[in-house]
């Protein structure tokens, strides 16, 4: 492009675009870089939300040997699927907050406008989420799995299949949380569009912390797992582009 | 006709099924066109007040 | 331009005319063949070697079962059309059948469940087929919901086709999932659906019933897509021709 | 090609032919045309509820028009909507800032997407609104005058030719305003293209800078 409008105008210098060779423009990569960090800053200056669906996994699970019995051997059994229950839940009840804030304010219009792809830029809020909700609930889960019966030796499988799962329920949830973003009180709904789409996580997870819990091999769910989730990253943040631009029409 | 309305002790089951789903076809037949006039009154109403549109 | 017939196919006062001429068409031959299906089913048909007559549930059951399927997987292919095409007509037909399949689904759940009821002992049984069709009823309602929490019609229109496209995506996923699930836990189903060894005498008004459903969708689907195509409609001038009585 | 012809500034030009939208049942742009080229600022007025948002949102590709077409630089905005969005800058209603960080991390955050920046840049936009002072105060404890100031410092650290401006005053002091024109009035001078939905007139001096456009009940 020899005869490119960096030469013929002399104004050229006042404008920066994404196409010029400046060096001045921000990969789709570095962008969703920029959009993860600001979101774990944010996450960290205001810690309650950050510590809200914890503590809620926490009582969820305590919940079950009150209901259920203190004898650690009837526990045992249902462990994975008290874990994975709460975990769902939790997951979810951060979800609703997800692109709330940068709604209100105006900050998804801005990212919706800004000539970077908002797949890759939503991606990174979704990946920040997992960071914030996931990750720890994975770390968490052994305490609680340990709780209600599981032996020492089940740990890693609990941590590995938990946090492998949540990358997938953050993935689906962002697709609802992007899809519900005009509605107004919109938890309820928003449960309702997203456990059905989480039942296989369900399904597959909880196996796989089933048989680390009894001490068997759990590959074979664990993998099935890690397709949800490779499926998801690679659909999930297209849908919620898509719900997201709708929303802001 | 005893022995076809008892449908070999199953009646209690097979009736039902079939009494559900035809309920459910004859609803749709009123949801349907009940939501056929509606929309046609609404588009009425809509029409009477944007009249000035061509 | 080679669009041009699609689009003309599709403009809204063509579809409501062409679907108010159809309807007859369609629906009186559903009649006809869910009546023929029925009396096939619940006279002619002989009774079952294991099942007695409680297998008799199968001539409700199945194509409510696939009505389920088949409404969805119409929605969902409707919903992507209007998406990418932004056409206001598919959204309609998106529009019209969801009612229609989550009624159906309904009527599947409540079917298999009396099916089993004697073939169990219990009225539920997390059989790998109602479970599915109990996850898709959630989908259904999903959808649904997503749809009425917005007032702006449009708006309602293409959010909830991104979820049906999602949706349909995942049906099969589910399905499988809890295939592989039940498989871990129970014993195989009693229930046999489409058995190749099913004699021609039960077999044919099974195919008719699933015929004369698919043509009783059509029918529906054309009256209230008449209305969906109506409260879509913002040009005026031949809605009052096509609302004139 | 397209790429290339989109440089050249004497051809930077946003034009709205017969744009129609509804929202529901009501048709809030019936076949609006609009015209701004280099070193133009249109203003657009009109009583609340005439479609002054929506037009500008029209404009930037968030709402789809159900009949006409916007274009920019003579192609349609839909053919490449993200070379198009990364000429443009939109402020809208909301300052788009976070209370938690501060006006200079809001910036780098949000400018930050688009383009590099560097620090001295950054301190020169925040001095040019007057934010020497708040720059490292938590949003949360400004007022909505300074964030409207940041926001300011944000658009033209953007650095598109193009400014689509909502309500650019509001919560502005007289002095506050004046910035406003004196920004916009640069911003043309140096090439620019604004379009700005105003409630009242803003104080732009440059000569050929100033049109206006009424959008009124239809």
């Amino acid at each position: 492009m020899p005869d490119s409008g960096a030469v013929t105008s002399p104004l050229r210098p006042a404008f920066s675009t994404a196409g010029d060779a400046a060096g001045a423009a921000v990969s789709a990569v570095g962008a969703a870089r920029l959009v993860l960090a600001r979101d774990l800053k944010l996450a960290f200056r205001k810690r309650s939300q950050l510590v809200q669906p914890l503590a809620f996994f926490a009582i969820v699970t305590t919940l079950f040997p009150l209901g259920v019995s203190p004898e650690l051997p009837r526990l045992r059994p249902m462990a994975a699927g008290v874990l994975w229950a709460a975990a769902l839940l939790a997951s979810l009840l951060a979800l609703e907050l997800l692109f709330r804030d940068d709604a209100q304010d105006g900050t998804l219009e801005q990212y919706a406008l800004s000539g970077r792809s908002l797949t890759w830029l939503l991606a990174a809020k979704t990946a920040a989420h997992w960071l914030l909700t996931g990750l720890p609930l994975a770390l968490m889960a052994p305490l609680a799995g340990i709780a209600l019966g599981a032996p020492g030796a089940a740990v890693p499988g609990i941590v590995v299949s938990v946090a492998v799962g949540t990358v997938a329920l953050s993935l689906i949830g962002s697709i609802g949380a992007a899809l519900t973003l005009g509605v107004r009180r919109s938890g309820a709904l928003l449960s309702l569009l997203t456990l059905p789409l989480d039942i296989p996580v369900l399904i597959f997870g909880a196996r796989a912390t089933e048989l680390a819990i009894s001490g068997e091999a759990y590959g074979v769910p664990l993998q099935l797992l890690a397709a949800l989730a490779v499926l998801g990253l690679t659909l999930a943040p297209l849908a919620a582009a898509a719900a997201v631009r709708i929303n802001l029409e | 006709m005893r022995a076809f309305l008892d449908m070999g002790g199953y009646w209690p089951y097979v009736w039902p099924a079939y009494a559900v789903t035809l309920a459910v076809m004859a609803l749709n037949i009123i949801w349907a066109r009940r939501l056929l006039e509606r929309s046609r009154k609404e588009a009425l109403r809509r029409l009477a007040i944007g009249g000035t549109e061509k | 331009m080679a669009w041009t017939w699609f689009h003309r196919l599709a403009s809204p006062p063509h579809v409501y005319r062409v679907a108010r001429r159809l309807t007859p068409w369609l629906a009186w031959p559903a009649a006809v063949l869910i009546i023929a299906g029925l009396i096939g089913g619940l006279v002619l048909a002989p009774p079952d070697y294991q099942q007695g007559d409680g297998y008799r549930i199968i001539y409700v059951h199945a194509p409510s079962a696939w009505m389920s399927l088949l409404v969805y997987a119409t929605m969902a292919v409707a919903a992507g059309i209007g998406l990418i095409w932004r056409m206001k007509v598919a959204h309609a037909v998106a529009a019209a059948s969801a009612p229609i399949g989550a009624s159906f689904t309904f009527a599947a759940l409540v079917t298999g469940s009396l099916w089993g009821a004697p073939m169990w002992g219990t009225y539920w049984q997390w059989d790998p087929r109602l479970t599915s069709e109990l996850i898709l009823l959630f989908l259904y309602l999903g959808y649904m919901g997503l749809r009425s929490a917005f007032d702006d019609l449009q708006r309602a229109d293409r959010v909830s086709a991104v979820l049906a496209v999602v949706g349909v995506v995942n049906v099969p996923i589910i399905h499988y999932s809890v295939v592989w699930w039940n498989s871990l836990h129970q014993p195989p189903s009693l229930m046999y659906l489409g058995k190749p060894t099913m004699p021609p005498s039960m077999f044919v008004p099974l195919l008719v019933m699933l015929v004369g459903f698919t043509l009783f969708y059509g029918a529906l689907l054309l009256v209230r897509l008449r209305g969906e195509v109506l409260s879509r409609e913002r040009a005026a001038s031949w809605v009052r021709e096509a609302v004139r009585p | 090609m397209a790429r290339a012809k989109k440089g050249v500034m004497s051809d930077l030009c946003l034009k709205g032919e017969n744009v129609h939208l509804w929202r529901g049942d009501h048709h809030v742009l019936r076949g609006v045309r609009f015209q701004v080229g280099a070193g133009e600022c249109l203003q657009l007025t009109g009583a609340n509820g005439t479609g002054k948002t929506t037009l500008l949102r029209t404009a930037c590709g968030l709402a789809y028009p159900e009949g006409g077409e916007i274009t920019w630089c003579g192609q349609n905005i839909r053919a490449d909507l993200s070379a198009f969005h990364a000429q443009l800058a939109y402020l809208g209603h909301e300052p788009p800032l976070k209370a938690e960080l501060t006006a200079r991390e809001n910036l780098e955050y949000w400018v930050g997407v688009r383009r590099r920046l560097d620090r001295h840049e950054l301190d020169a936009a925040l001095a040019r609104v007057g934010a020497d002072h708040w720059a490292d105060r938590p949003v949360r404890t400004l007022s909505a005058g300074q964030k409207r100031r940041a926001a300011l410092a944000g658009l033209t650290l953007m650095r598109a030719p193009l400014w689509l401006l909502d309500e650019p005053t509001t919560n502005l002091d007289a002095e506050g305003q004046k910035l406003v024109g004196a920004l916009i009035d640069e911003h043309v001078q140096a090439g620019g293209v604004a379009l700005a939905a105003v409630h009242h007139e803003l104080a732009v001096s440059a000569g050929r800078a100033l049109r206006r456009m009424e959008l009124t009940f239809a």
